[in-house]
């Protein structure tokens, strides 16, 4: 069913408004009303999911699961509900209206369910988007290499035919909750003698494959959800293919548009937004470590970095509303993905770093005692936020592509 | 708030941008500053601005302007700042012809106005005193009461366009210490007012200014604009809109040093590839042109915020003008360091850029200023 | 002041190369870590590093140390800070040791320095407490008079290697108000003292450390160091040699960062080239090159000049340790940075760097505490 | 005559000091005694001095040119003292004594002169060197080119064998006191087929060759000492040829260490104790725009920035210590020369931004009236510093050398 057709079968709007208004009132367990939401609340799903001491979680995902409200803009034939972007914005007005939290998150939404739309074929949708949808799987990336890094084309994870099947072989990096997901979606190198972008081919592989290991990684920071997946001569159907055989690389960069939307996404309205509600408790956090003076925060060196802080975390989320005003105006938007990315990410670095000055010494715990829970978070977040201008493309690429396809700067 | 210029503004600013390319190069204020002008703009190119409606902008429609708001003028501001065009927007319309408007009564508005929004005559204000730095209340100058006037005795200095202005808006103080917030007005002194004395200053970026002796200047009742004693709200309230306007200013000139320079980096080879494919230049462009994006972000946020009487509006102001301070030198040095030895040469037009954005830093106040003032604003 | 290292320190330096090359891999800190090891160093290289003379290297002959100065020790700890080995020269040698030798009697010190330059005893300096930072008058735990001695009561936090020690000398307040220059005195409390309470603190740089109760502790009239109450400036000079020392391990530190990323950048290949053929990354290994040297000489003239008791010496104290601070820091974020997604893990060695990096910081104050005491002791 | 020979025919170093004593009482110009001595009031000598106003000068110059001591550990065959580098210190260290200027400066001392003596034909030593040492010739520099710039082997200026000359067509930019000098040293290209630094000649130019004109550059700081040379079809003799015909760029190389030596210097004690002397004065020149409060610079941010420009000078000179002091001990100096090119002039621009910053509005002077001397001066040394980090070889050119040369990073 086309967007337009599903159009034709939906209410006006405001009907729409009253009709899920409703449905809300009725269905949403009043008990996560109020819920932030956040991603370590976020309902997950999939097979590993143990839903005992959260039924109303699992009812709420199961309700708007029902009527295609996880996906609201796929396609009904693939449990979605076929609405359209505006029809979709209404819902979730009226979802932040209840201060709902999303009836489910993850990979799956946000990345491989798209790509699926695009690139994928009838008898993939029909078998994935469903359980998407459903929150019956959930998904992790199998992109990043040990060898690779910013260079992902350089991957080296072999992918051999064997009849039906290919056999897998090689190691993935920086797996977000490989250790959680029941599928994966990765890139592997099917034809090593091609030029590097050229023999790579995208696969859907099933965690449970024999041959699979996956283990946790710890970061200077502590544990993280990041995994190592070693792929040990594990057979996947050659239906799992995405795209064309040796055509990987179209697909994965599609699907890298969607990953840096999301990114600017988290680094945008939510970013902005958490950075603006944080700034209003900074100056009270360095009113208790620093103290006051003559009514104002005593220490004026500081005080003027906090400031600065404040400050560029307020352009910085005006220039995402102006690109988003843009967007909507019809105009080419001016910044860039990137932008978002490499000043969002050190923006946080400074803050973290700012903080652990206004702590000083307290700044210093790893655990207790003689540090409090938010002293010993602050530590934590402040080594946390070194990894931020590294994952999801370094600073260095994001300057790099700037460079290149803003500015038309020569190779 | 919205942060994307209206289909209005959009031909706004192209007017300007063609006007510009057509009448205002770069190279007018090299021969101004070359022919050492007395006036140090274009009469001729003022009047054409006035009659496109740019110079009435900001003033109601009864009183002959445009009965637009800041967020216009912005637009047409922004295009002259790229050529640093010097015709005075920011001291007749914006700081002489804004404190009559915000403190004038409707006799004096009506009596100046007009004229003003028709370009035909020319304020200024006359706030700036030796050591006052970017301090409003910083006012050594007095005003004594004589009659239904004034007598006032003092100097002013860098009065933006004061020896071309008709008449000047001058700060003075009716009583107080000279630091005291309270106890300041605002006088209309005309320019053949008798014991004054302007004399033209000479500054880095050639922008027209004058040192003013105020030797018992009298000011008639008619001219003493507000209530004597309580003008501090209102001398914030209009630097901070004439704040936006520099801004706007800014924010052309580091965008065309920026566009100048990255048309520089293309061209120009050394060691036979044009040096805009080393990366480490390549790292900074980019740094230059996030500054440049989030420049105008702040500063339609601010003349936005103005326009609308928007709480955080004074935040803003501060906002933009310490962004655009920092981002304009930043890119008025990384130009002259990227053009390498003819950057460093007056024969190039491109140390302009640097000698204009640390004019306008010190102006109303520099990045480190507004920081401070956002933090008094927020309460820390 | 001689800014070059004499013969003896090269040959100094070279056994203490040679010493951590074979006993002292960075990997030592990592096993002490994993292991919650409780006291945090290795007391049998602690025993050879003592006989090899370099525990005793600050005291006097007479006192069974070897006589030279806090540039020998320097150089040694600057060996040791490469593989940031955890060894209690700063507690026991530089900060207990130190006080007594600075404020103790003649007996004190016979009856102390011996054992502890020999390595037999093990002494630490407990000043820091809840929200004191870098301000050593902040003085909140008391010492009232009782008998000949003293009763301490308060709390201290963070104090190096302070549930190993066996005996701690404690900053106490015998008069004024917490935050007075004057009224401070230094106390001699042994580990077994009824009423002190040692507990293990765990901070990211895995540093031992220890948060100290005292209650109600009795200190004898033969353990009460100096003059009671005029301690500070004794206190700021044990300080200031130590944060030498501290300078100096933080000068390995960096220096060994530093190595460990230039050789990282000439491996580790993207795009099918070295990723220290990039030129950003290679300006920014200048960068920190220029700092690395910088930290050196400012080191190196701070242990000169404490060790001739120069005039400067103070300033240059604080000129290294704000050097040393942001030098640290910046190599520290540029390494992981430059080693990317192996920077982060936690199995890599190089993460290491930055945690001390930033303990190191916030000891004895940061780098604009700093910049604040140089300008004190400048005039401004 | 051989050093070893000449140090043989030399007193020892305490009855050198003696003698020196004596003739520096005897025969220094009282007048000239507790000068400064910088570059602006220096002797520069030449065919275009005029002495008329200040006979003293000249009077010491000749007395020291009499003895060789302008240039004292030249060899006496040609004018200098031939004195070791010993003897050579104790002459400065008695000069610095009495406070008294150098005899003479120049280009001629400090570049062409060491030039000359390393790879010069007898007949040019013989001609050349005598007069140097006199002060009779002024000499400049003829390099860099206006399409060159940091690469100075792209030099496009021209020079076509006719006969016993050559024929120089082109134009050399950044000339310093190329107005004010009777002899030009050069670069040529000779061999327009060779590889970009293999055509290229090493040329002895007299300025007052018929096709020679000079034009003075204005600078964004208003004039300088620099000039544009336009060299149209001037004949030069082929015995003017310093090295081999398109073997200049061996000469040209060692000469530019020189000039990197003597940069270093100017940054070195000079320059050291410059940044020392004027950081004394800073904080006064702070406290008349700032004020004090609570007995401290009034503004704090400033003072924090204060501080660490004060901090850098200093650390930045105990490194020029601490490299002659290993250097003199006979250990390989640590820091480069490249380490103090970039960080001394980066510190001065620094310096100079901070004083606008404290100067505030005063800070925009350009000519009288309502701005002292002293903030006119401000506002010329800030603009002027910009070029320091683009004159004698650009920062980016120091961070590649020390990349490359320092730290072996590869291309």
């Amino acid at each position: 069913m086309s967007e337009a057709a599903a159009s034709r079968d939906l209410p006006d709007l405001d009907t729409f408004r009253e009709e899920i208004r409703r449905f809300l009132e009725a269905e949403a367990p009043p008990s996560l009303r109020g819920a932030r939401g956040g991603e370590l609340d976020g309902i997950w799903g999939g097979r590993k999911e143990r839903w005992d001491d959260k039924p109303d979680r699992k009812r709420w995902l199961d309700v708007m699961a029902a009527r295609g409200y996880t996906a609201p803009t796929w396609p009904r034939e693939y449990g979605g509900a076929g609405l359209t972007p505006a029809h979709a914005k209404v819902l979730h007005q009226e979802m932040r209206r209840l201060e709902l939290p999303p009836p489910l998150i993850g990979f799956g939404l946000t990345m491989i369910g798209p790509t699926l739309l695009q690139f994928g074929t009838e008898e993939q949708k029909r078998k994935h988007l469903p359980r998407i949808v459903r929150g019956e799987i959930r998904w992790c990336q199998g992109y990043s290499e040990p060898d690779a890094g910013s260079d992902l084309a350089s991957l080296k994870t072999r992918a051999v035919r064997e009849g039906d099947h290919f056999i897998v072989t090689g190691q993935k990096v920086w797996t977000s909750y490989g250790d959680q997901a029941d599928w994966m979606f990765l890139l592997v190198r099917t034809n090593p003698e091609a030029k590097k972008q050229e023999g790579i081919t995208f696969l859907l592989m099933d965690m449970d494959s024999p041959g699979v290991a996956v283990r946790p990684i710890k970061l200077i920071s502590g544990s993280s959800p990041f995994c190592e997946t070693y792929l040990d001569r594990v057979r996947v159907p050659v239906s799992n293919v995405v795209g064309r055989i040796d055509g990987g690389w179209t697909v994965a960069k599609a699907l890298l548009g969607h990953e840096r939307s999301m990114i600017a996404d988290a680094f945008g309205t939510g970013g902005g937004r958490r950075a603006r509600n944080e700034a209003e408790t900074l100056a009270g956090f360095a009113r208790r470590y620093l103290g006051e003076r003559e009514g104002r925060l005593a220490d004026p060196v500081l005080r003027d970095r906090l400031a600065q802080n404040e400050m560029d975390a307020r352009v910085f989320e005006l220039t995402l509303q102006r690109t988003r005003d843009a967007a909507r105006a019809g105009q080419a938007p001016g910044p860039e993905a990137s932008l978002f990315k490499l000043y969002g990410t050190e923006l946080n670095q400074r803050r973290q770093e700012l903080m652990v000055s206004i702590a000083g010494p307290a700044a210093l715990g790893w655990e207790g005692p003689g540090f409090s829970e938010e002293e010993l978070a602050l530590t934590r977040n402040w080594l946390r936020s070194r990894g931020n201008t590294i994952e999801g493309g370094t600073s260095e690429i994001q300057l790099n592509i700037i460079a290149k396809r803003v500015l038309g700067l020569p190779d | 708030m919205q942060l994307v210029r209206t289909e209005d503004q959009e031909l706004l600013a192209k007017t300007a941008a063609d006007f510009v390319a057509e009448h205002s190069p770069l190279s007018r204020v090299r021969t101004l500053r070359d022919a050492r002008d007395p006036i140090g703009y274009s009469p001729d190119l003022w009047r054409q601005m006035a009659e496109l409606g740019w110079v009435g902008i900001p003033f109601p429609e009864e009183l002959g302007g445009a009965g637009m708001g800041l967020s216009e003028l912005a637009v047409v501001m922004e295009e002259l700042g790229r050529v640093l065009a010097p015709e005075p927007f920011l001291s007749s319309v914006l700081l002489g012809g804004g404190a009559v408007m915000l403190a004038g009564t409707d006799e004096q508005k009506k009596a100046w106005i007009p004229e003003v929004a028709g370009g035909r005559t020319q304020l200024t204000l006359a706030w700036q005193e030796p050591g006052s730095r970017h301090h409003l209340q910083r006012v050594a100058t007095r005003a004594e009461k004589e009659g239904g006037g004034y007598r006032l005795v003092g100097e002013k200095i860098q009065v933006l366009d004061g020896t071309s202005a008709d008449a000047l808006v001058v700060t003075a103080r009716v009583s107080g210490a000279d630091d005291d917030p309270a106890g300041i007005g605002l006088f209309l002194v005309r320019r053949d007012a008798p014991g004054l004395v302007a004399e033209r200053q000479w500054r880095v970026d050639s922008r027209a200014c004058a040192r003013l002796e105020l030797r018992d200047v009298r000011v008639a009742e008619e001219d003493v604009l507000g209530e004597p004693g309580a003008a501090l709200p209102v001398l914030e309230e209009v630097v901070d809109r004439a704040t936006v306007g520099l801004c706007a200013e800014m924010l052309g000139g580091l965008s065309e040093a920026f566009d100048r320079t990255l048309a520089y980096l293309k061209v120009r080879e050394q060691f036979g590839v044009p040096i805009g494919s080393f990366q480490a230049l390549k790292h900074r462009a980019a740094r230059m042109f996030v500054e440049r994006e989030l420049s105008r972000s702040a500063v339609m946020a601010a003349a936005a915020a103005m326009d609308q009487g928007n709480p955080e509006a004074r935040k803003l102001v501060s906002l933009a003008k310490a962004r655009c301070s920092d981002a304009f030198v930043l890119i008025g040095n990384e130009a002259i360091q990227m053009h390498g030895g003819i950057g460093m040469t007056d024969e190039h037009d491109i140390g302009f850029f640097l000698k204009r954005a640390r004019a306008a830093e010190m102006t109303f106040g520099d990045a480190a200023a507004h920081r401070d003032r956002w933090a008094r604003l927020s309460g820390y």
